[in-house]
Order: structure tokens, then sequence, then C-alpha cells
């Protein structure tokens, strides 16, 4: 860390973050039961449903890793999580425990109090995470202000602080606004202003997509580094499997609105059991020594989802009659599970 | 958020039949026909004769000869609203018309060409806003004599601003869209980029726009009639009725409450038609 | 930002001149001949030799680029020439009406924003709702009635059947109050309009979304984030609408028989007294054009992306 | 049989494009690798002769772009095409899918492109030959753009881009607005269609893998500047610029 770090706030963050890890371990920090979400007004239609029956939990210090195309339901997880889900749709089914309260449950004051202080969340779009005619640190020192009484002098030198901490020139990002500044810089700031406030949860919403390859990796890395110092766990949502299978402990598979495979990610790296996580992993364009004469594809297009049964199904190479039910999630090996009716024939092969 | 499109299936070309969905428009686009229907038939329907003074019958209450009663020189109200309309509807018709005629071509060629041509055409929008309708009419009534003509002139000048201004951003925007660029790679020349590609883009605004503009238009000419600077005397405008019930305010109200109703509703139904159809066009910009 | 105001500045001058070059051709194009008005031919015998003599007093015999000149000096001392009806200069004669005309609009602003901001933020808060419904309701009417016929029904209800307000007159509180209201309710119907859809518009921005998550408080996120971007449509429309108000405070103004600029160019109109109308069609044309000004400026200060983008263009 | 000589391009006081110099030959593929805002859709822009550069001259089978007007411009850039980033913008919403397609045919009644030769006279059986080639159901002719899905609306692109059988395809990100599961069908399409009608492409793209895949020589644009031109296979030789290399990188972890 390049940074001259403040000794006061350095101590505070160690004791905190090692209160955590003692204190939670074993307790996921977020544990999500039987998540649905469906278009209001609708009586519970299969068709209304865009996310159905999620079950995932996160630990502190892990890094889940949510994977599935546009349009699988991993956006409107995440904001569910943080309550701030469109009106047109709520929260259907199930509950969403956050280090053991249900946040379906809570007021929207209660819920405020937790975004941002203890659910810290990074934007896809980057140009749309700061308000375009206020100057960054006035921002950051607002979200602060919000949570806490803290005096403005402290406030600024807070935020200054976290500024330096994800490498930016600090006094400069403070005063400028945010069309002044770069991709990689307003992720940056961003970065700081979710660390802030020492959060046991990161949402990182597709933090990188917009970004260019190079800038991407560098937020990547900082993002770890600054987990590895904080001990928060983060839940990165991503279409890209590079940067999950690189970064996440853990993964989750989304298609059609269903988790169609969950595991630790080195066990769906080396051993996929759902059809559709094998065809993404050999569809992805890696770069290698040798070319390939054709890259291999998944059939049809994205967004082709069952109304019924397993949603996969109208894509899968081995759809069979049992997949117009519903499968469900069946435990491999430890803790890798996949919802797949056709698991035996597949090993098989 | 990505649910959005998820959310709105709008359909491409909602044709204006489709417009039902909402009774009030309805209401609209049904009062507007009735005031159409009455300006064509109406010279039939009258019972009396608009224009013949009866001194006799001056100021008389609603009675079966004259179902409104009549002004204070002795003409059927009833009768003069219903050729009123034909003033009021005409003029407009004449002024949208003109308007839309000189706002497109500027807009297109403004917006497509651009350099020179764009910013005298630019300037001049500019310099004419210095002056809104309402005083440019003043001005030129007050300087060349107050008449229909002269109005509807001053209004025409101000109201092509707002059409080439709508077009040339329309044009602006599309010009630069990769379909337009991938046309242009394709060959197609510039008279058919403008006629097949853009042309199009602007025909539901510029409506949108213009029967918003009816309202607005029927409003100026009745106001600037009401204050003597439009329509003469004889001539049954709403607004000049309004200005010859005015001594009589206090005892016969209903001189003043007829014409201004007539008014009220004609523009309401306009309105209402025009934000139908921006809703269901989906332009916000106007 | 400086260079933004000089180059608003020139363009300001250019309106300014092409204003100057329309009334004075206006006046030129006038049928009648001012001389003979101005020795009121009708009803005395004018002798030739008089005719001669007041036409070179005006310059009228010059050609007419130096007549341009002359009254262009003429302007920019304020002269602005006499009336013909009251013999008064046309400068003063505008300046004491004035004061009544800022009354008039003044009141009719005020009228708007009571009204208009607490509708749109209400009905923005909650679209389709009861709010929502009756700013819509009055959007439509305020938008479709003739401001004078309203202003008339005002008074027929609140002065004649009521009798809680006076009907016309001015000078005391109670009489602005109908004028004001007739002027004020159809803007600010509009503008209810404007702020709601301006409100909905930033509620659905990304980075309001982003302070949410961040936790930032629901009334800071209102007035400090999505009211600042709603209020730039509002204040575009603002500049245009100055014209409308102006025109429509002539009407009231007669209505209401309130001696203002607007009743001054009506008479005016009706006695061909040129040299007042031209006074008030540049009076008004310049306040139009100096307001626009404003609004552009004001554009730049809510929004610093607008300002870098366009400095970086000239 | 496509050079770029020195090019330079500015837009304001902005150097979008300094002294940009390459080649391509005949059935060759050169892909153009370069982060946001290096001047890669700039240079397309050029070549496709949509917009003038300042200094530099850009030939096409030995004719100079640059100097063409009016007519002239037109007769030459039939043999460029090129296909978009967004589907979605470059499709004109208001019109049929088969009118699209079938526009830049239109506009050339008398180019015959191979494929096209015994229906050259109808417009719907051309529309319906050229979708089967991109691999679209003749069922989508009518479908107005935004009926279709992302990949589809590519393929539709695709299409027009190969109506007039040019000899070089500009591809412009053709898959960084899809959907990863659609990129590798776009890519395979396009590699197959190169093969068919030996075209020459020019692929920009900022994904390494997929250039690697379609191209047979790459260069690197790094903020205006050509810094590395080199035959695919090289791309991991320890010779590359060292930009090319951190890219490579950045591309090849895990």
């Amino acid at each position: 860390m390049p940074a001259v770090m403040d000794l006061k706030i350095q101590n505070l963050t160690n004791k905190d973050s090692q209160q955590k890890v003692s204190g939670l371990q074993s307790i996921p920090v977020l544990e999500i039961k039987d998540l649905s979400i469906s278009l209001r007004g609708a009586n519970r239609q299969e068709d209304h449903t865009l996310v159905k029956k999620l079950n995932f939990t996160i630990r502190p210090g892990e890094m889940l890793g949510l994977a599935g195309e546009s349009g699988s339901g991993k956006s409107l997880t995440a904001s569910a999580i943080l309550g701030l889900l469109p009106k047109s749709l709520h929260v259907s089914e199930g509950q969403i425990e956050f280090r053991g309260k249900n946040l379906t449950r809570l007021s929207e004051k209660e819920m405020r109090c937790i975004r941002g202080k203890e659910i810290a969340y990074l934007f896809q779009n980057y140009q749309g995470s700061f308000t375009p005619f206020i100057k960054i640190g006035k921002q950051l020192i607002e979200s602060l202000r919000s949570h806490e009484k803290i005096r403005k002098a402290d406030a600024r030198k807070k935020v200054l602080f976290w500024l330096e901490r994800v490498q930016v020139p600090a006094e400069r990002i403070f005063s400028s606004y945010p069309h002044q500044l770069s991709g990689g810089q307003l992720q940056r700031v961003s970065l700081a202003a979710a660390l802030m406030f020492n959060p046991s949860l990161i949402i990182a919403d597709e933090p990188t997509t917009a970004l260019d390859v190079l800038t991407s990796k560098k937020i990547l890395d900082l993002l770890a580094d600054l987990q590895k110092e904080v001990g928060c766990a983060i839940l990165l949502i991503s279409h890209d499997l590079k940067h999950l299978l690189k970064r996440a402990n853990s993964m989750a598979v989304m298609y059609g609105g269903q988790i169609i495979e969950k595991g630790l990610t080195e066990n769906i790296e080396t051993n996929p059991l759902h059809p559709y996580t094998k065809l993404l992993l050999r569809a992805r364009s890696v770069l290698t020594q040798t070319v390939p004469g054709k890259l291999a594809v998944i059939p049809g297009e994205p967004g082709l989802v069952a109304k019924q049964g397993c949603s996969f199904t109208l894509r899968c190479t081995k759809s069979s009659e049992k997949c117009s039910m519903v499968p469900e999630m069946q435990l491999a090996e430890d803790s890798h599970c996949t919802a797949c009716h056709n698991l035996e024939t597949e090993e098989g092969n | 958020m990505k649910v959005s499109h998820i959310l709105q299936k709008k359909p491409y070309f909602p044709s204006l039949v489709r417009i039902n969905s909402k009774p009030i428009t309805m209401f609209g686009l049904f009062s507007l026909s009735i005031f159409i229907l009455i300006t064509i038939i109406g010279p039939f329907l009258v019972p009396n004769d608009p224009f013949t003074a009866n001194m006799a019958e001056r100021l008389a209450p609603p009675s079966l000869t004259y179902p409104f009663g009549t002004d204070h020189m002795g003409r059927c109200i009833f009768s003069r609203l219903i050729i009123g309309s034909q003033t009021t509807l005409g003029i407009t018709a004449l002024v949208i018309a003109t308007v839309i005629l000189i706002g497109i071509p500027l807009g297109l060629l403004s917006g497509y060409v651009g350099g020179r041509f764009d910013s005298f055409v630019m300037r001049l929008a500019d310099g004419l806003t210095a002056l809104p309708e309402f005083i440019l009419a003043i001005a030129i009534a007050g300087f060349l004599g107050p008449s229909l003509t002269n109005l509807m002139i001053s209004v025409v000048l101000v109201k092509w601003i707002s059409y080439t201004r709508v077009v040339r951003g329309i044009i602006l925007l599309e010009r630069e869209k990769e379909y337009v660029l991938a046309a242009k790679v394709g060959g197609c020349p510039t008279w058919k980029i403008i006629t097949r590609h853009l042309l199009p883009q602007i025909i539901s605004p510029v409506l949108v726009l213009a029967t918003l503009d009816v309202g607005k238009v029927i409003l100026i000419i009745s106001s600037l009639s009401y204050l003597g600077l439009g329509a003469k005397p004889p001539e049954p405008e709403w607004g000049a009725m309004l200005n010859d019930g005015r001594p009589y305010f206090q005892t016969i109200p209903e001189l003043m409450f007829y014409p201004g109703m007539a008014i009220f509703i004609l523009v309401l139904s306009c309105n209402l038609i025009g934000e139908g159809l921006r809703d269901k066009l989906d332009i916000k910009s106007i | 930002m400086l260079g933004l105001v000089r180059k608003r500045l020139v363009q300001l001058v250019i309106v300014l001149f092409l204003l100057s070059i329309f009334t004075f051709s206006l006046m030129k194009l006038a049928p009648g001949d001012p001389v003979m008005a101005i020795l009121n031919a009708d009803e005395m015998m004018v002798t030739e030799a008089d005719q001669v003599k007041l036409r070179s007093e005006l310059g009228f015999n010059q050609p007419l680029y130096i007549q341009y000149g002359q009254w262009m000096l003429g302007l920019i001392k304020l002269d602005l020439g006499t009336s013909y009806m009251s013999g008064k200069p046309v400068w003063n004669e505008m300046m004491e009406r004035l004061p009544i005309t800022v009354q008039l609009t003044v009141g009719a602003l005020l009228v708007m924003v009571s009204i208009s901001v607490p509708l749109g933020i209400l009905s923005a808060r909650y679209p389709g709702k009861w709010p929502d419904q009756i700013s819509r309701i009055c959007a439509l009417i305020g938008a479709s009635v003739p401001s004078f016929w309203f202003g008339l029904m005002l008074i027929y209800f609140f002065a004649f059947k009521l009798q809680i307000l006076p009907s016309t007159g001015m000078g005391t509180f109670s009489q602005t109050i109908l004028p004001s209201f007739a002027l004020g309710f159809s803007l600010a119907a509009v503008y209810a309009r404007l702020l709601r859809a301006g409100l909905l518009g930033s509620f659905s921005e990304d980075y309001i979304q982003a302070a949410r998550a961040r936790g930032v408080k629901e009334w800071r996120i209102l007035w400090f984030h999505a009211f600042r971007a709603a209020l730039l449509p509002v204040i575009t429309v603002f500049g245009l609408s100055m014209g409308s108000l102006l025109g429509g405070a002539v009407v009231i103004e007669i209505l209401f028989s309130w001696p203002g600029l607007g009743s001054m160019a009506v008479d005016a109109i009706f006695s061909r007294d040129y040299p007042v109308i031209q006074g008030y069609v540049l009076l008004t044309g310049v306040f139009v054009v100096v307001m626009n000004l404003f609004v552009d400026l004001s554009y730049y200060l809510l929004d610093p992306r607008i300002k870098q983008g366009k400095e970086g263009t000239a | 049989m496509l050079q770029v000589k020195n090019v330079c391009k500015s837009y304001r006081s902005n150097k979008v494009l300094n002294d940009v110099s390459f080649q391509i030959q005949q059935g060759e593929c050169l892909g153009l690798i370069g982060g946001s805002g290096s001047g890669k859709s700039t240079l397309a822009k050029l070549i496709l002769g949509l917009d003038q550069s300042d200094r530099g001259q850009i030939t096409l089978n030995g004719i100079d772009f640059q100097c063409l007007k009016g007519t002239e411009l037109r007769k030459a850039r039939r043999h460029v095409q090129v296909v978009f980033q967004d589907p979605t913008a470059s499709l004109n919403p208001k019109l049929p899918v088969w009118k699209s397609v079938i526009e830049s045919l239109e506009n050339y009644p008398d180019v015959v492109p191979s494929f096209l030769k015994d229906v050259r006279n109808d417009k719907k059986q051309m529309a319906e030959i050229l979708l089967e080639k991109v691999g679209l159901n003749k069922s989508l002719l009518e479908r107005y753009p935004h009926q279709l899905s992302g990949g589809q609306r590519q393929r539709a692109a695709i299409a027009r881009g190969i109506s007039l059988q040019p000899s070089l395809l500009i591809c412009d990100e053709p898959t960084s607005s899809l959907d990863v599961s659609i990129q590798a069908q776009i890519l395979n399409l396009l590699k197959e269609l190169r093969e068919e009608f030996n075209m020459s492409y020019l692929f920009i793209s900022h994904d390494m893998a997929a250039v690697r895949y379609i191209c047979e020589r790459m260069a690197v644009l790094k903020e205006g500047m050509l810094v590395d031109l080199f035959l695919s296979e090289d791309l991991f030789s320890k010779r590359r610029h060292p930009y090319t290399r951190r890219l490579v990188e950045a591309a090849a972890e895990n």
C-alpha cells in the first residue's frame, strides 16, 4: 500500500475486521432461502416469476461469483438484497437473511441504514454511480453523514483516506465532478465509497464489464486485495466466466431465473455437472497458443427460457421428458450441487 | 435496469386506431369530430342568419327560435357559434398546414446539410424567439392594422421555429446512428437516406407537436380577437363574440359563457388527442 | 464560463440587431403618413410647407440607412420618440406603466411556483395516485382554457356571486389576487407537469439508485440529487414561456383594467400611436432575450457537464 | 488491396489517429486491437469514406477514397462494407428485415454477386438467400428489428454486409454487444463466410481471443498510434511491444 495511513483509522479497521473474522466465521453473512421475485399483481403464475426459488449463502471473507447471461436474474437478485427492486416487482417468496435479520421484513428506514453501511454496492454503469452535478467529495461525505454522526472535517479526512486507499489522487478527485474522471477512476471511487463503512458484504454487479481489459484487471486486483484486508464478503456478479473462475472462492450459475449449479469454483471449473455450465465453459473464448478450427457454441438464443420445468431444457442437448419438471438440487460432492435430471446419464458418458 | 426491457414490449407501429385504449382520448377524438362535422354542415343547420341584426330582439333570453338567446344586436348566438367554428377551425388548419410545410423542409435541410445554411436558419430562429407570437402579433397588428390575415402571418412567423428545431434535432441525432451510416456505406443516395430513413423518424413527433399546437393556435387567435386585434366585428369569431359580450357581462353572463365554453372544449379535445398521441407514440421530448 | 458568457453576449447583440431592424422596417411599412398624423391632418388644414418642414425636422427626407442610424442613436440614449396621443416621451410613459406589469407578472409567478412545486413533487412521488390525477386534470384545463375567459369566470364567481374579492382596480393585495391567479394558473399547471416529468425522469436515473444504495436519506435524494436535475427542463421552458407570460399579461391587464404596459400597447394600436407600439415591442423583445440569456447561464451553473462540453466546442 | 498510409485525424485539438499505416491483402484478415478511445472506430469510418482524414492516404484497389465525391464515391464504396457493433442501432427500426438486407442491392442494380445470379430480379428471393447464408430462417423476413434477438439482428446486419459481395468487410466490434453464448456463433459465422466468399476482413475488437481466432495478422492501436503489427502466431512471442504483452497477460489470465 503506497498510501500514508492514518494510524488511528488503521487500528480501527484491523480491530473491526478481526472481530468479524473471529466472531462470525462460521455464520453466513447472507443467506438466501427460496427467493422468488415476481411481477406485482401476477398471481404467482410461472411466466411472471423472474427469479425462482433461489438458495445460496455467503460467509465472511468469501467471494461468491454469480454467473449467467443477461436476463438470467442476476442483477434482480442483487437489487432484491438491497431492497431496491423496481416498483413493478416484488419478492413473492422466500427470505433474505443478512446477519440474522430478514431483509424482506425490514421497513424502508431500517433498510436504508443497512444499505451503504453494511451492504455496499458496485454498479456496472460507473457513469451512473454518482450524481453528475455534485462533486465527488461532497457525495462521499454525504453518504458518510447519512449513516453516522460525524463532523464535516472528520468526514473529509476519512473520505480522503479511503480515496488514497483505492490509489487515486485523493485531493484532486475529491474536488472533481464525476464526468471529469475516467471509468477506472470512477469505479475506484465507488469502491472507496463502498469500503468506507467497513461493510460486511459488497455486491459487485458486473463492476468491470464497461471497462477495458487492462483497467478491469486492476480494479479486480484492488477489490481482492482490499477484501483480504477488510475481511468482508463479496458477491461478484458477472457474465464473464473468466473473472469468476479466477477470483471467486465459490460460484453459482444462473439460467432463466434459477440457479442450476453451485459449488466451489475449482470443482465447477474442473468438473462441471450441468449441461449449461459445461457448454458455457467450453464456449468461452480462451486465448491459447493453438486456434481451434471452430468455436464451441451454445445452441439457441439467450433468453430462450422454458416456461415449465428446467429453464434450460429448450437449449439443452440432453433434454428429455423428465425435464418438463423442475429438477431438484442434488448434492454431488462437498457443497457442489446442481439441478439437472440427466446427471447419471451425463456421468455415464 | 435490465428488467425494463423485459417488462416493456411496446408495439412499434401504434396505429391511430389503437388509441381507443384510453377513454379520455377517445372523448377528445369524438368531440373534435363533432366540431369538424359542425364546421362542414353548420351552414345547413343554423336556425337563424348569424349576420342579420334585429334590434327589436336584442339581448333576448333563450327561446325556441333562439336556443342560446341573442346578442346586443339581436343576432342569434347559437347560429353565430356554429358559423364561428368555421373561422376558428379554418384559420387554425391553414396556419398549422403552412407551418408544417415550412418547418419540416427547413429542419431536414438544416439538420442534414448543416453548414452555413444551418447556422443561418438557426440564427433566424434565435432572432425570432425574441418576439413571442403574442408580442409579434401585437407588433404586426399595430403597424399593419388589425386583421385576421395579419394575425395568421404573425403566428406562422413564430410557429415554424419549433418544427424546424424538432426536426433538425431528430435528424442530427439519427444521421449519426449506425443504420444511416450503414445505408450510406450501402450506397444510398442522399435523397433516399432522407426520404426512406430519416423522414419516417420525424413523422410521429411532428404529428404530436401539430396536434398540441392546434389548441395553442386557437387560443392565440381567440385571445387576439378578444382584444379586437383579430377578427373584425361582424365576423362571428368566438373570441370576437366574447368581446361583444363584455359590456353585458354582469347582467347576461351567458353572452360570454357560450363562446368561451366552445373555445375551451375545442382546445381541450385537441389537447386530449395530442396527449394521447404523445403517450402512444412514446415521445417525451415535446 | 467567461468564454461562454461572451459567446452568448455576441448572440444577444445579433438578436437585438435583428429585433431593431424588424421594428424599424415595420414602422416604415406602416400604412398612413406619420407626418400627417402628427400634424393632425384630419382636423386641420395642413400646408405643403408645414409638411416639408416637419419632414426634414424628423429626417424623413434622408436615405433609409441614415434614418435607421439616427433612430438607433436615439435608442441608445433611450429616446424612443414621443407618443402621438399623450405627447410624453415614450420611455417615460413606459417606465410609468412598467411597475404595474411587473406587479402582475411577479404575482403570477408566485402563484405559479407555490402551486406547481408542491403539486409536481407530490405527483412524482405518487404517480397515478390522486395528487397526480389532480395535477393532470389541472394541466389539461390550464392548457385548454383561454386566460381571458378564465379571468372572466373568476370575476363572475368571486366578485359578483360571492363578492369576496374586488373585480377590477389595483393597488391593494386583494385586488392583486384574481389577476395573478388568472395569469398564473395555466402556467402553474404546465410547470407542475414538467416538474413531475423531470422528477420521474431523474428518479429512474442510475445515480439516484446509486445514492439509495449508499444509504442516502430519501429527502436528501429528492432535494439534492433529483430536484436539481428535474429543474433543467423546467428552466428551459421557463425562458420560452416568458413570452407567453407577457402576452397573457396584455389580456389580463385589459380584463382587470390595470394600466400596465399591455393595455398601453393595445390602446396605442387603436389610436395608431406608432412610437408607443414600437417602444413596447422593443422593450418586451429585449426583456425576453435577456431572460433567455439568464436561463441559459443558469443552465450551465446547474449542470457542470454542459459547461465543459460547450466550452470544448467554443 | 487496402492500403492505409500515414493517416492522421484530429477532432478539435484532440489527436485521434496519429500516423497510422498498414495494408490488407486480398482474402486476408487483419485484426485491430485497442482499448476504448484508441481510435479504432475512427479508423473504420475513414476507410468507409464516412469521414475525411487530415493527412495520409487510404486506397482500395488503387483508388484513393479521400479524393472521391458524389457518384464516384458511391461507386467505389460497394467494395467495402461494414458490420457495426450495435445491431440494434444498425438496422432501421421502421423497416422489415428483408428490406434492410437488400437495400444495398437496390442501390447498385448492376452489381450481381455470384450467389445471387439466378434471382437478381426477385427482391424477396435475394433476401431469402442472404438470410440463409447467415443462418437465419426465412420466416424472419417480414419481422422488424425489435422482434429479433440481438444475435439474429447481428446476423441480419452481416447479411447486409455481404450482400454486395465486397472485397473488404469491416467488422467494428461485431460481437462485443452480444451475449457471451452468442459471440461464438457469430465468430464462427464470420469465419465461414470469409472462406466461402474469399473476402478480406478488417476485424476491430478489444477481445484478444476473438481476434486471434479470426485473423492471420494483428495490429495493436494505442492512443491513436499503431504500436504493434504481427502475425497471429507470434502473439506470445517475447518480441511483442510491452503494451501488447500486457493485453495478452490480462486476456490470458487463468
